[in-house]
């Protein structure tokens, strides 16, 4: 059963965002809603209950004028591994509602399993899941732009980003259906990716030394993933979730947004702890 | 109170044993019958396809068996049950006087309208299931889930539960939910028959675990998609 | 939940807390259901009913 | 009116009066109660939650009441395990109360929950790694023991207790109640544990986390001891609470002083541990997320230091130097304000580890959010305060509470 | 009775434990529980065979290649077209959205005639037949009575076959008031004219310049053609190229560039000429321009006018960074400069636009690598000569409503005039026609138009959408939504290499709509005559086909047409006199209102999540709206903590905005990225009509702010007006 040698290392798949590139355009916000069925309310002000698994949130440098300084940076679920082989949310999850794939790296939400106890919110420092406060309703007629390779989620469960898995699955059946195990690196695409104007969004296995997110990011898997790329930070890399969501920025304010540093401490020597 | 509760015990005790055991068999009896005779036929409605299908004559006529009206198309998705268009090219005239034939084409091909087929192996939306994986990569035979409906001559009735609005064939003819064959029922657990047990082509890396006798705990994924045997952290394979 | 539906593993953690949890479900049941039968005993002996 | 049920030789209010009574409460009750079927019929919508605030006041309310219910466990502990047979004159009152705090628990945790008909796949799928697993777990065996514990209670009702089965069963479930009350405590002590756990374990909050011991983390222990050390205070409470309201002296000062001393003894070795855990927490484990104490006490309009000095000073350490000395023990009035104290102090320590956590920005370019539940939260939350006082009023006029009730009171 | 009491228990018994041995309690139990997995309402999308569709979006004027995916014959996703020379795969979020448009509640989906009063909402059913001859009976009557030139139309923009068959149809009917929204396009177009004094838009090499200095053009805020330019903006992040933006407020386009230097707004053509002066004084210019006719006295203007030391003053830059703004932008091998501000809906000022175009020559970048090229309108309408009758003759003659080519020479088109021409009764419409175009909210001083609009007596509106415009239309003739029809799409937003897209009915028409290219040869046809006689094509499809001839394969088969090559900018540059006296005139544009009473400035701004044009937000791009932009049903206002402490406003506060043309309740929104003394308020917001979605919420910048003539095009110059800030 063991074939030794034969194994091929398990997918890590990954994210590198250029955030000098992102525009904050939020072309990858609504390509991920588009695909993956999210709904919406006739009211979606209140950031603190609207459903965006992709969130491009605006940073400022805090300098006044006219040194102040913008930044965008979007956010999708980390799908993180975390340093001890469990991320945040997946560990707490009660009902097994959620998991880590170790063949992808994707931390998946089974919506019917799902019975809304939201501890896993709780769990998420990045506040990458969502609930359904409401039961989904779609104008008449909007039903028909549904896509059939996500479910529409109910209400009272928590929802979040998949890596648009179902992409995955359609890539692998064609795979199949053509004698194939393997995936090219362009025929897995995350929506974002693809929608992002500015091709800030870079997205493939993190584990592939051909793949361009391994050659922007050089994840250093022996030390938690973190990045060997001086330019590129993670998000509350301390904490020791393990993000598969690695950001680029020339910029030092930015990449010290990235974490929470002591007033005293020597970024520069210290951001990749 | 309690006197009187004993005069009924000597009462019962002399001669009333008889119609109390007898009333609890009738009792038995009568939810025996319920349970096991009216409960399935109130629990599930019956629906009458809107064609009777001859999978046999098909199958005769076609050179590759299933594969010839349900295929994969070219992005590896499954075709499923065919579309008219499919049909139209043999079926564009009547062929014969068999009265669904009639039917058929006077209703649907002449209208250019689908037949709503009803599916009996329709499963729920959080489901993801791949023919190809199985079809393709695994090479199973379609029987193997479906049973034999290559080789009725008539549609079945569909039996939709009306609680869950799903097709009968999920949970199996057999009301007590045992089966006998490996296509009698679609459940989650029949998925997890293989892909919880069954190491076929097997990636994985079993920990290291010293007491022998005692099932393996936790086997660490190192491979792809090769094998079938999902561990706990499987839940996209199937769901979406 | 049970060891027999495939979500179940054999690992620490199941035989740790789902092991606690059947030690105080068979806690709890042996031990009602023994009070029940023993008072249902005691009734028929006709304990119980002498202090009034 | 209703005088056949009340217990042999103790005297009760009337009958209207204590109708009247009822009804006021159950008027809260009911209101408590459409709250409870608009959160159930529309959705979680009809609360104050949001993404953020994923867990709020009903999951205080939660972990308030079953650590107030601690002293059910810790009681039983004593009274059954260790054998402090004193204490069995004011067990009832404990498990009384441990009941309705726990049946409210899992009703709250059954409204909390954005799916309440898929509740039970927490035990059906349940995943053993989280610790909400084994607070269900826990809490749901706990909640049975506590129903055996009741049980006997209500037997021993002048009239139900004249029909023999009951009178039998109520003295067979006492035979064994022992095995009872010890298989309680172990549940006790996980799921109280695991409460504490809940929040320990989640690393991604820095507020929360405190570094563990095996799986556990630090908040595991520190919730037991808290709710061993603060639940008899609660128990204290309401029985001085009681006799007020009677105007009666319902249990003798010894049995009062024995609980009130043990519950110093654990409350004081238990907030020095806690001000160990805080002091390692400020000092070691924030710092290396590159955060400061103060971090978590800034910014915002309500979370101020005061709060942790409210906690751990004023309603940690006063009431355990209070119920450590004798004088403070005997001196009904500091007994009362000390017991007072000991009981905000744990609710103020459950609250922050459920707000506050949700409170404090993680990502630098987040800013604190406040929350204020709705009144649909609120009402559901006096619901089981309700609740509880009309279980109380009933068991109370009809149950033999305090066994030392009729000597007392002549 | 106690044996009945007794058996009746042991029945129950009996019944309990038998029903426990049947499958009934467990199934139930299974059932329920998967029935509470899967509840009945929430849809299941079917699942079908999937397939893909190429196509071209007409959301914005930018015309990205779209790829549709369907499933069986519904449409579940639009994408950005892989390989399309404009955005290649990339997509912005309106474009990823239009199937919202497609599908959501905001369509108006069958002909309506109005019944209750104007914009009450009353509508009537009718069909197309009714329709069509309700619009005929109209113009015939007007046109018998001479007055065939009160008749106008509103179209998005000139080039293409729609805008084209409304042009031929009032020239045939005997109209020359056919109007187009205005944008910088035009005031680019009237640059070249003086300039080069030819008839051509500006198309820009931007991918290959390497300075690229920007006098607030929202670069990645949506103007020219979007994507684009973001494309362009990410390539010179990569390569390195520098990237100077000058405007008041840190846009995310500023944010983005090497170097953001805030500028007093309005001064910008003072700064362009300042530059050109550092740029003449230290000889840094191109040789060739000094040969150009006028080039004497346009030095002799920046070296007497527009010293550094003047131009620190008006503009409020610091002298230093003027000047090495100036010798690196010259230096720079190839230097771009850019203007129009924000998305580009504003025409502006023309001086800024010549100014601006006189750098780019000076630096000598027309026609260059990374330079200043052209767009040339499309070439391939060429359909045959109308014959007019006498009616068409007589009103052709007529002077046009708006003044464009008479009161100001030069202009096409002045739909910024039209409220006001109307409303002071200089002129009046009999009818009028809206095509893809929505001004009652659009256009600066949405209010005034309105008033406008309610003194003529009959409204067309072709939309697809019930927006403000349809919703005080008197009839309402519904066109198919872009993924419905065929049709060319020309794409002229700055690029410097043609590009002609085709839209395609990707999917059935959804409801009972028309084509509007079809509907008006319907009414032409039913009019006879010369009128029928003009439109010798059987249906919008046919002609398409033949106008479009050899290319029409190319289109069907890949989507759009392009070859590649650049467009050469005809005409030498020179500093024609009528250019440079118009240049010699320029003093900043001054805005509404007293300084005493409104003390702040009040300047809009443009985002890329916010369409302000024909189309409104779909709910998806409104809910990527930040809440720092629109929060509950109010917009904010931008404001420097500085100027929001001197006020009294804090952060969140509910303000009014009082403006000499209006007034708005607003949130207030501190931002250390703008200048302080300036209010910015986002553009696209406060449509009353469309969907709940977006209808009621925050406020229109358009009603708050009138629009400023420019003294040479006529165009509207109004980048701002006056304003005060009070508490609530």
């Amino acid at each position: 059963m063991k074939e030794e040698g034969k194994h091929k290392k398990a997918k890590k798949y990954g994210m590198v965002i250029n955030l000098d590139e992102c525009t904050g355009c939020g072309a990858c916000m609504v390509a991920c809603m588009a695909e993956n069925n999210v709904p919406f309310k006739e009211d979606e002000s209140n950031k603190l209950d609207s459903i965006a698994w992709m969130r491009v949130y605006k940073l400022t440098n805090g300098k006044s004028y006219p040194e102040a300084d913008i930044c965008y940076l979007p956010r999708p679920c980390m799908h993180c591994e975390g340093d001890h082989g469990h991320s945040p949310c997946v560990s707490v999850c009660p009902a097994t509602a959620t998991d880590y794939s170790h063949e992808t790296g994707i931390v998946s939400q089974i919506y019917t399993r799902c019975f809304g106890c939201r501890y896993c919110m709780g769990a998420c420092p990045y506040h990458a899941r969502y609930f359904n406060w409401w039961d989904p309703v779609w104008p008449e007629g909007s039903t028909k732009y549904l896509s059939p390779n996500v479910s529409p989620r109910m209400r009272g469960v928590v929802e979040k980003c998949s890596f648009c898995f179902h992409r995955y699955q359609l890539a692998m059946d064609k795979a199949y259906f053509e004698g194939r195990t393997e995936l090219e690196e362009d025929e897995y695409q995350t929506s974002c990716t693809q929608a992002c104007p500015a091709g800030a969004i870079t997205f493939g296995d993190l584990n592939n030394p051909e793949h361009k997110v391994h050659q922007l990011a050089k994840p250093d898997n022996k030390h938690g993933g973190r990045p060997g790329n001086p330019n590129v930070f993670r998000l509350l890399e301390r904490l020791g979730t393990n993000p598969k969501v690695y950001y680029m920025s020339s910029r030092e304010w930015v990449r010290r947004a990235g974490d929470n540093y002591l007033d005293n401490e020597d970024f520069a020597k210290n951001y990749r702890r | 109170m309690s006197t009187q509760d004993d005069k009924a015990k000597e009462v019962s005790a002399d001669g009333v044993a008889g119609p109390i055991i007898l009333f609890f068999i009738l009792g038995l009896a009568a939810s025996l019958v319920f349970g096991w005779i009216i409960f399935p036929k109130l629990l599930y409605s019956q629906k009458k396809q809107p064609i009777d299908f001859n999978h046999v004559l098909h199958v005769e006529a076609v050179e590759e068996g299933c594969e010839s009206c349900h295929f994969f198309r070219e992005d590896g998705s499954f075709s499923g049950i065919p579309k008219l268009e499919q049909c139209v090219d043999c079926h564009e005239d009547a062929q014969g006087e068999d009265p669904n034939e009639i039917k058929f084409v006077e209703e649907y091909v002449a209208n250019g309208r689908e037949v709503p087929w009803l599916v009996y192996a329709r499963q729920p939306d959080c489901v993801f299931f791949s023919h190809a994986a199985h079809v393709k990569k695994a090479e199973m035979d379609c029987g193997t889930c479906h049973g034999h409906i290559g080789e009725s001559e008539h549609s079945r009735v569909y039996e939709e539960n009306r609680i869950t609005g799903y097709s009968r064939d999920i949970w199996g003819k057999n009301i007590s939910g045992l089966k006998k064959h490996t296509w009698e029922r679609m459940k989650m657990d029949d998925c997890a028959e293989c892909h919880a047990t069954k190491e076929i082509g097997t990636d994985v890396e079993t920990l290291p675990w010293p007491i022998n006798w005692l099932p393996r705990p936790y086997e660490k994924q190192t491979g792809n998609q090769a094998r079938v045997k999902t561990v706990k952290e499987a839940c996209f394979v199937c769901h979406k | 939940m049970f060891p027999f539906s495939f979500e179940w593993i054999w690992d620490v953690g199941h035989m740790v807390f789902m092991g606690g949890l059947w030690y105080a479900l068979t806690i709890i049941g042996l031990g009602m259901t023994y009070c029940i039968l023993k008072s249902v005993i005691d009734t028929m002996q006709g304990k119980g009913g002498h202090h009034h | 009116m209703d005088s056949a049920l009340i217990p042999e030789g103790v005297k009760r209010c009337s009958f209207g009066k204590f109708a009247l009574g009822i009804i006021i409460v159950g008027g809260v009750l009911l209101w408590g109660v459409y709250a409870m079927l608009l959160v159930w019929l529309k959705g979680l919508n009809q609360t104050n939650m949001n993404d953020f605030y994923g867990f709020a006041l009903w999951i205080w309310a939660d972990l308030g009441v079953i650590a107030l219910g601690g002293g059910a466990f810790f009681t039983g502990l004593l009274r059954y395990v260790i054998g402090k047979d004193e204490l069995k004159n004011i067990i009832n009152c404990a498990v009384l109360i441990g009941f309705i705090c726990y049946s409210s628990a899992l009703l709250i945790l059954a409204i909390d929950i954005g799916q309440p008909l898929r509740g039970w796949f927490i035990f059906w799928h349940a995943n053993v790694h989280s610790m909400l697993t084994e607070v269900a777990f826990c809490l749901s065996c706990y909640f049975a023991v506590l129903t055996i514990e009741y049980i006997p209670l209500i037997l021993e009702n002048r009239q139900l207790n004249k029909v023999p089965f009951f009178h039998n069963l109520a003295h067979n479930m006492h035979e064994v109640m022992a095995i009872f009350a010890a298989t309680g405590a172990f549940l006790s002590f996980f799921h109280q544990g695991s409460l504490g756990g809940v929040a320990g374990v989640l690393y991604g909050r820095p507020f929360a986390v405190r570094e563990g011991i095996f799986i556990w983390p630090w908040t595991f222990f520190l919730f037991t001891w808290s709710a061993a050390a603060y639940g008899p205070c609660f128990t204290l409470f309401v029985t001085r609470l009681m006799e007020k309201i009677t105007g009666k002296k319902l249990v003798k000062q010894n049995v009062i002083n024995l609980l009130a001393k043990i519950s110093g003894w654990t409350m004081g070795t238990y907030i020095i541990a806690k001000i160990i855990d805080t002091w390692y927490w400020a000092a070691a484990t924030a710092p290396a997320l590159g955060l400061n104490l103060i971090d978590f006490y800034s910014n915002n309009p309500f979370y101020g230091i005061w709060i942790l000095i409210a906690e751990i000073v004023v309603c940690g350490v006063i009431p355990a130097a209070i119920l450590l000395t004798p004088k403070g023990r005997s001196n009904s009035t500091l007994l009362f304000t000390a017991v007072s104290l000991a009981c905000i102090g744990v609710l103020i320590n459950r609250w922050v580890m459920v707000l506050q956590v949700m409170a404090v920005p993680v990502m630098t370019f987040e800013n604190w959010v406040m929350y204020i539940p709705s009144w649909q939260e609120v009402a559901t939350t006096i619901l089981p305060v309700a609740y509880g006082v009309i279980l109380v009023m009933i068991s109370f006029r009809y149950l033999p509470i305090f066994p030392q009730e009729r000597e007392l009171n002549p | 009775m106690k044996i009945g009491r007794r058996s009746f228990l042991s029945f129950v018994v009996g019944g309990a434990a038998g029903t426990a041995i049947t499958p009934l309690p467990w199934k139930l139990t299974d059932d329920s529980s998967i029935w509470s997995q899967n509840w009945p309402w929430t849809p299941v999308p079917p699942d079908g065979e999937y397939s893909q569709s190429d196509s071209v979006c007409t959301l914005c004027p930018g015309g990205c290649g779209i790829t549709v995916r369907k499933v069986d014959d519904r449409v579940v996703k639009i994408e950005g077209m892989k390989g399309h020379p404009i955005n290649d795969g990339g997509l912005c979020l309106m474009g990823l959205s239009g199937l919202q448009l497609l599908y959501g509640p905001t369509r108006v989906k069958t002909p309506l005639k109005r019944v209750g009063k104007r914009g009450e909402g009353k509508w009537e059913k009718i069909s197309w037949d009714e329709a069509i001859s309700e619009v005929t009976k109209k113009l015939a009557d007007i046109r018998s009575n001479g007055e065939s030139h009160a008749v106008g139309s509103i179209v998005d923009s000139e080039s293409g076959t729609v805008p084209n068959l409304f042009k031929r149809f009032l020239t045939a009917y005997g109209s020359p008031n056919f109007m187009t929204m205005p944008s910088i396009q035009d005031s680019y177009g009237m640059t070249l004219q003086l300039m080069h004094g030819v008839s051509a838009q500006a198309g820009f090499d931007a991918e290959n310049a390497d300075f690229i200095l920007s006098f607030g053009s929202g670069i990645i805020d949506g103007w020219g053609s979007p994507v684009r330019m973001f494309k362009a903006n990410s390539a010179w992040k990569a390569n390195g190229k520098k990237v100077v933006q000058i405007e008041p407020r840190l846009s995310n386009t500023a944010a983005k560039s090497d170097k953001w230097i805030p500028i007093k707004p309005g001064t910008e053509a003072a700064l362009a000429l300042g530059l050109a002066n550092v740029i003449i004084t230290n000889s840094l210019d191109s040789k060739k321009i000094s040969q150009s006719t006028g080039f004497e006295s346009f030095k002799k203007l920046v070296q007497n006018e527009y010293s550094t030391d003047k131009v620190s003053k008006i503009t409020g830059i610091n002298s230093a960074t003027i000047v090495s703004l100036a010798k690196n932008f010259a230096r720079a091998s190839k230097p771009l400069a850019i203007c129009g501000k924000g998305q580009g809906s504003i025409p502006g000022n023309l001086n800024e636009f010549m100014a601006v175009h006189a750098l780019n020559a000076l630096v000598g970048n027309i026609n260059e690598d990374g330079g200043v090229w052209a767009v040339t309108e499309t070439d391939y309408i060429k359909w045959p000569e109308l014959e007019m009758d006498s009616v068409a003759e007589s009103g052709m003659q007529k002077e046009r409503i708006d003044g464009a080519g008479s009161e100001y020479p030069h202009a096409k088109s002045l739909l910024n005039r039209l409220a006001e021409v109307i409303n002071s009764g200089d002129g009046s419409l009999e009818v009028i026609f809206v095509s893809g175009a929505n001004p009652l909210y659009s256009m600066p001083d949405s209010k005034a138009m309105k008033t406008a609009f309610d003194s003529i007596p009959f409204v067309v509106s072709f939309s697809s959408y019930m927006d403000e415009t349809a919703g005080n239309a008197d009839l309402i003739l519904p066109n198919h939504v872009y993924l419905e029809r065929y049709e060319d799409v020309p794409t002229l937003a700055g690029l410097s290499k043609p590009i002609v897209g085709l839209t395609r009915p990707v999917v059935k028409p959804q409801f009972n709509t028309k084509h509007v290219g079809d509907v008006v040869m319907l009414i032409a046809k039913a009019l006879g005559g010369g009128m029928a006689d003009a439109f010798p094509w059987e249906s919008y499809e046919a002609c398409l086909k033949e106008t479009l001839g050899v290319k029409w394969d190319v289109l069907v088969k890949k989507g759009f047409e392009f070859n590649g090559d650049k467009c050469i900018l005809e005409g030498d540059f020179n500093f024609y006199p009528e250019a440079m006296k118009s240049l010699s005139n320029f003093s900043p544009v001054s805005v509404e209102g007293s300084v005493i009473s409104y003390p702040l400035i009040l300047i809009p701004y443009d985002s890329i999540r916010l369409a302000n044009g024909y189309i409104g937000d779909p709910p998806f791009a409104i809910k990527a709206v930040e809440d720092t932009v629109l929060k509950d049903k109010n917009s904010c206002v931008e404001i420097n903590p500085k100027t929001g402490k001197e006020l009294g406003l804090t952060e969140g506060r509910y303000a009014f905005l009082h403006t000499p043309r209006g007034k708005a309740k607003v949130k207030v929104h501190l931002y250390e990225g703008i200048m302080p003394g300036i209010v910015a308020l986002p553009r696209g917001l406060g449509h009353t009509a469309y969907d709940k979605y977006l209808a009621g919420k925050g406020c229109n910048f358009n009603e708050l702010i009138g629009p400023t003539e420019d003294p040479v095009s006529g165009l509207d110059a109004a980048w701002g007006i006056r304003a005060r800030l009070t508490k609530v």
